[in-house]
């Protein structure tokens, strides 16, 4: 098998999803029929053919067969062109690649997923594969922070989370916006103030690095331990297993070895994320 | 010579007035002298001079933008400084130039490359380098193995420094006539030895990053939107590579030579650069390097420009 | 142990060319021999590594045609058979060293992989090292054998040679020549003595543990102080496999091309954001020399560095590997 | 090569050439069909990279005109344009590449007649020179 020969998929559906344009979902289909397999937290390279490879988390979640969603933001020559793309465009997909989130090891457990701005991707899929084992899992409390309303990511989704029983969803937002009526502030303040227990809990956190800077230390104060708080990093990456040596962290590959990581596992390695 | 350079830097780093000696120090075996950052007073014992030192010192300065520097410094190493200050990269105040009249440097990869076998020693005698190998003792001439930038400089003799170590030597007397002997080609001819020069390249940048005026954090050629030069090994993206970057040094480049004397692969550069240095005197009068107050030879025009090429 | 008189080489060349293509060293390069004389090379160091047959420095990973919103592709591997004749040990080390890379793992490189199966290496002793060699540092000598498929050393006019794998055992026992002479065994063993302990050695015991306690170090400033962040020293690494892959867009076609990459450029981490983990040269530094010397043996429990010296020839400013792990053995560890 | 019909990149500027092309459109004169034209808003706007890379890509000629030295909209605009073509043409010319594979021209919005003479001109000139040998990529 040839590891960087693609699968061919087609585009279903596009979505911009914030207000700025600057974002926007695709929800694709295997040319063959074959929906792959995967675990929440793990990526794929997208082939915009003549244009190059990027890396990109699945965004949905794995009992969702009628497609894989990815959010796309618009920075690059790949995002750029694939922004372009409209329904019906052929894709390539490589994967799914890396380790995803440790769903098994949370098994039991209560999960406190926390995310900022449009990191959010893999979040939603964890969110929602846990929602659909709900019976395998404790508490789980979401809390989902973006700099304005018009920038959260899957609003459908988020409407949907709040009408369940079974999952405490926070949002907030930096500052006050007209008809914002949950909470303001930035992630790590809201996480303070929902407090949410340590005792048999996980964390996962995923958001831009400065936000990630200052949730570490309200989880700390909170309680978790480091070896129960994951999070997903980001790194350059071109062949997504581990060959072409760009996303090492000390001997470790964030595309292969990765990118899910727990804040033990990265405490021993170079600060180079 | 290799004494003064020492006790200068010596005062200079025992009294404090700079941070770090940018210098040379012996490199491994014979045949080659390398930079050395000295930060210490111990550190001065390892500084050296020769014409083996082949890089241009220039190149580090915008590095140690927050330190005070001094800086051995040749003539093309003062016009390197003067382009980099009306670029706006240097400030002259925070750095000291130790002038260095310059003699001319060696091609050294060439000579060791063209000696084939192993070098135990090497020394300079009577306009003669003289190199032992295990098997005998060879002598080339001085003027056969001097870069080409070195053979017909002008200005051999730092332009400004605060203190000058030796003697002024006398320019060489300049004029282009390797350019010239080039140009006697026929059209054929030249395009041959160009794509047989620039295939050679195996991009791995030693020229762009040596160079003291390649500064630019994002160079056009890792561009990718537009995409000005295609990855892989293409004669024309090779070709365009270089007549971009000589293009790129039009006015700026100090005709160092050092992007041709570290290209592993031995590429031919300086015949287009010192082509477009040539123009540059010959049908504007504008030598690169000469005041640091002058605007950049593409920043400013005359009325009076050539331009009976346009139609 | 065969022995087959120089001048009578053409009796294995045949066979070598049977096999497929015949490489030999040429100086800047291993290049088709098109006679048997060109075997008798005396280059003792190819400036371009074997690396560059295995892992070319440029090479389509797939071609694709568009046809408005649809796209096909097709996967091109380019296959290549043949010897590399008079690679010497520390080449076809540096060879073992790439396998790990791409042959091991979940997912095999099958590009390296095609042209690795069938590229056959025909090992020569290495007669003249030269003083920028260090390859005994690393376990093994001039005249190790166990890296090559066939190992031959070249004694006065005389190519003693055996099969070490299976297939070079294959290969060697078809040819027609006679089995070497006691005396010339003797010179061999002489030589082999002689000559590895021309190279210089050096100590770098303990070195791995070491890094891994120099992360925070102020000694990467001082060793990236000269660097000028150019590629020389990993293009010409006969173990640097780093790589990029891009397309190349043509109307309506195009292809996807794997071409090296240098970890010891700006480009390499930058990421689509415009943050650069390893923004400074003293951190890309220190990634080349920890892959070498911490990762490598982590992950292979094998140094990533076979000691040819060749960075050291090539580096624009000399920089020195040898140095600088003397430098790094040397240095204190803050508290 | 009678059959040969070249590729003429042409670069024009807004405020004169490309008017002095529509003025040779709508006067009717007669021009060549081989030139290709992008607009540009000025001259001195035309990156020397852009020559290179037209010629890379694989377009036989290239053919830049501006407002003629002192008409220029941006006042100065085509002077700084003149320094860079000069530099660029003399280099490609001395590395070998045919003469007349990059030319140069001065037209004002008034000159249609002007601008169809070169555009026949240029072709001629290039057509003459035949396929393009040189700077070609190989796939």
């Amino acid at each position: 098998m040839n590891p960087y020969a693609p699968e061919l998929y087609r585009i279903k559906k596009t979505v911009f999803e914030s207000d700025d344009f600057t974002l926007k979902s695709f929800l694709l289909e295997p040319v063959n029929g074959n929906m792959m397999d995967f675990i929440p937290g793990q990526f794929c390279e997208i082939s915009v053919f003549g244009k190059g490879e990027a890396p990109f988390g699945i965004a949905s979640a794995p009992h969702e067969k009628e497609g894989l969603l990815f959010t796309v933001n618009r920075v690059g020559l790949v995002t750029g062109a694939l922004h372009e793309m409209e329904e019906g465009h052929i894709v390539g997909i490589r994967g799914p690649l890396g380790n995803g989130y440790p769903v098994d090891e949370f098994k039991g457990k209560s999960v406190v997923i926390i995310g900022g701005g449009f990191a959010f991707t893999t979040l939603r899929s964890l969110t929602l594969y846990l929602l659909e084992n709900r019976k395998d899992y404790g508490k789980i409390t979401v809390i989902y922070g973006a700099r304005r309303p018009g920038l959260l990511l899957y609003k459908e989704d988020l409407a949907n989370w709040e009408k369940r029983g079974d999952i405490e969803l926070h949002l907030t937002v930096d500052t006050e916006f007209p008809e914002w009526d949950k909470h303001v502030g930035f992630v790590p303040q809201v996480l303070e103030k929902v407090a949410p227990s340590p005792e048999n809990a996980y964390a996962v956190v995923c958001g831009p690095p400065v936000m990630i800077k200052f949730t570490l230390p309200v989880l700390a104060k909170l309680g978790f331990e480091k070896d129960k708080v994951y999070t997903s990093l980001e790194r350059r990456m071109k062949c997504g297993i581990g060959k072409c040596g760009r996303c090492n962290i000390g001997p470790y590959y964030v595309c292969k070895d990765g990118p899910v990581f727990s804040l033990a596992q990265l405490e021993k390695l170079p600060k180079e994320y | 010579m290799v004494e003064k350079i020492r006790e200068i830097a010596r005062k200079l780093l025992g009294e404090g007035k700079v941070d770090v000696v940018l210098g040379y120090e012996k490199g491994t075996g014979p045949l080659s002298e390398r930079p050395f950052v000295a930060r210490t007073v111990e550190e001065v014992e390892k500084l050296t001079y020769s014409p083996f030192a082949i890089q241009n010192l220039a190149t580090y300065l915008p590095r140690f933008n927050n330190n005070k520097v001094a800086i051995l410094a040749r003539g093309c190493t003062t016009r390197a400084i003067n382009v980099l200050i009306s670029e706006g990269q240097i400030e002259r105040d925070k750095i000291y130039v130790i002038g260095i009249p310059c003699n001319g440097v060696i091609k050294t990869r060439e000579l060791r490359e063209s000696i084939g076998e192993e070098i135990e020693d090497v020394s300079i005698q009577n306009g003669e380098i003289v190199i032992k190998t295990p098997k005998e003792e060879k002598k080339v001439k001085f003027e056969d193995w001097l870069n080409i930038s070195c053979k017909y400089c002008e200005y051999p003799n730092p332009l400004f420094y605060d203190v000058l170590v030796g003697e002024e030597v006398k320019p060489r007397g300049g004029g282009y006539p390797d350019v010239e002997e080039y140009e006697k080609l026929d059209e054929d001819e030249r395009w041959e030895i160009f794509e047989a020069e620039m295939s050679k390249c195996v991009r791995c940048y030693a020229c762009r990053q040596s160079c003291p005026m390649c500064y630019c954090e994002h160079c056009f050629v890792d561009s990718t939107e537009p995409r000005w030069i295609e990855p892989g090994f293409d004669k024309t993206d090779l070709e365009s590579w270089h007549l971009i970057r000589v293009l790129h040094m039009a006015g700026r480049c100090v005709d160092c030579g050092t992007c041709e004397l570290v290209c592993p692969e031995g590429v031919k550069l300086l015949f287009l650069t010192r082509k477009v240095a040539r123009d540059l005197k010959r049908d504007f009068d504008y030598v690169s390097g000469l005041n640091p107050e002058k605007p950049p030879f593409f920043g400013e025009f005359r009325y009076d420009d050539k331009g009976d090429f346009i139609l | 142990m065969k022995r087959v008189p120089l001048s009578e080489l053409e009796r294995i060349y045949e066979a070598l060319k049977n096999y497929g293509n015949v490489w030999v060293r040429k100086k800047n390069a291993y290049e088709t021999a098109e006679t048997p004389e060109e075997l008798l090379s005396t280059v003792s160091k190819v400036k371009k590594p074997a690396k560059f047959i295995l892992l070319p420095e440029e090479e389509p990973l797939l071609a694709f045609v568009q046809d408005g919103k649809n796209v096909t592709f097709q996967e091109t591997i380019r296959e290549a058979k043949g010897v590399i004749f008079g690679i010497p040990p520390c080449e076809a080390k540096a060879i073992s060293l790439l396998d790990l890379n791409f042959l091991q793992g979940e997912g095999e490189d099958v590009y390296y992989k095609k042209r690795r199966e069938n590229i056959l290496l025909f090992g020569l002793a290495c007669l003249a090292p030269d003083s920028r060699c260090f390859c005994t540092t690393f376990g093994y000598g001039p005249f190790t054998e166990s890296f090559t498929d066939i190992f031959g050393v070249v004694v006065d006019d005389m190519l003693l040679f055996e099969g070490i794998t299976e297939k070079g055992k294959d290969l060697v026992k078809n040819l027609d020549v006679e089995d070497a002479k006691g005396e010339e065994l003797k010179k061999l063993e002489a030589m082999k003595k002689e000559i590895t302990e021309r190279v210089k050695k050096l100590d770098i015991q303990g070195i791995q543990e070491k890094l891994a306690r120099m992360m925070d170090s102020e000694i990467w400033d001082r060793i990236s102080s000269s660097c000028l962040g150019c590629g020389a020293c990993t293009y010409y690494c006969p173990t640097c496999y780093c790589f990029d892959i891009q397309d190349v867009e043509r109307p309506n076609w195009g292809y996807r091309l794997r071409t090296w990459d240098s970890c010891m450029f700006t480009l390499y981490t930058l990421e689509g954001s415009g943050h650069n983990p390893r923004p400074e040269l003293k951190y890309r530094w220190r990634n080349r020399l920890m892959h070498k010397f911490n990762y490598y043996p982590v992950l292979y429990q094998e140094f990533g560095c076979v000691g040819c010296g060749r960075c050291i020839e090539v580096c624009p400013v000399n920089i020195d590997i040898r140095e600088i792990l003397m430098e790094v053995k040397n240095e204190p560890i803050r508290a | 090569m009678a059959d040969y019909e070249p590729k003429i990149l042409t670069i024009l500027c807004n405020w004169c050439s490309y008017a002095g092309a529509d003025l040779a459109g709508t006067s009717r004169i007669q021009y060549p069909s081989n030139i290709r034209v992008v607009r540009v808003p000025c001259s001195g706007r035309v990156n020397p990279q852009f020559i290179v890379k037209a010629l890379r890509d694989g377009v036989d000629a290239v053919w830049i005109s501006g407002c003629h030295p002192g008409d220029c909209h941006y006042i100065t605009g085509n002077y700084f344009a003149r320094r860079r073509f000069y530099v660029l043409k003399d280099l490609l010319e001395y590395v070998g590449l045919e003469k007349g594979r990059i030319h140069f021209s001065w037209v004002s919005a008034s000159e249609g007649k002007r601008f169809a003479d070169i555009a026949t001109l240029v072709t001629k000139e290039v057509k003459k020179l035949g396929p393009r040998k040189k700077f070609v990529k190989r796939r």
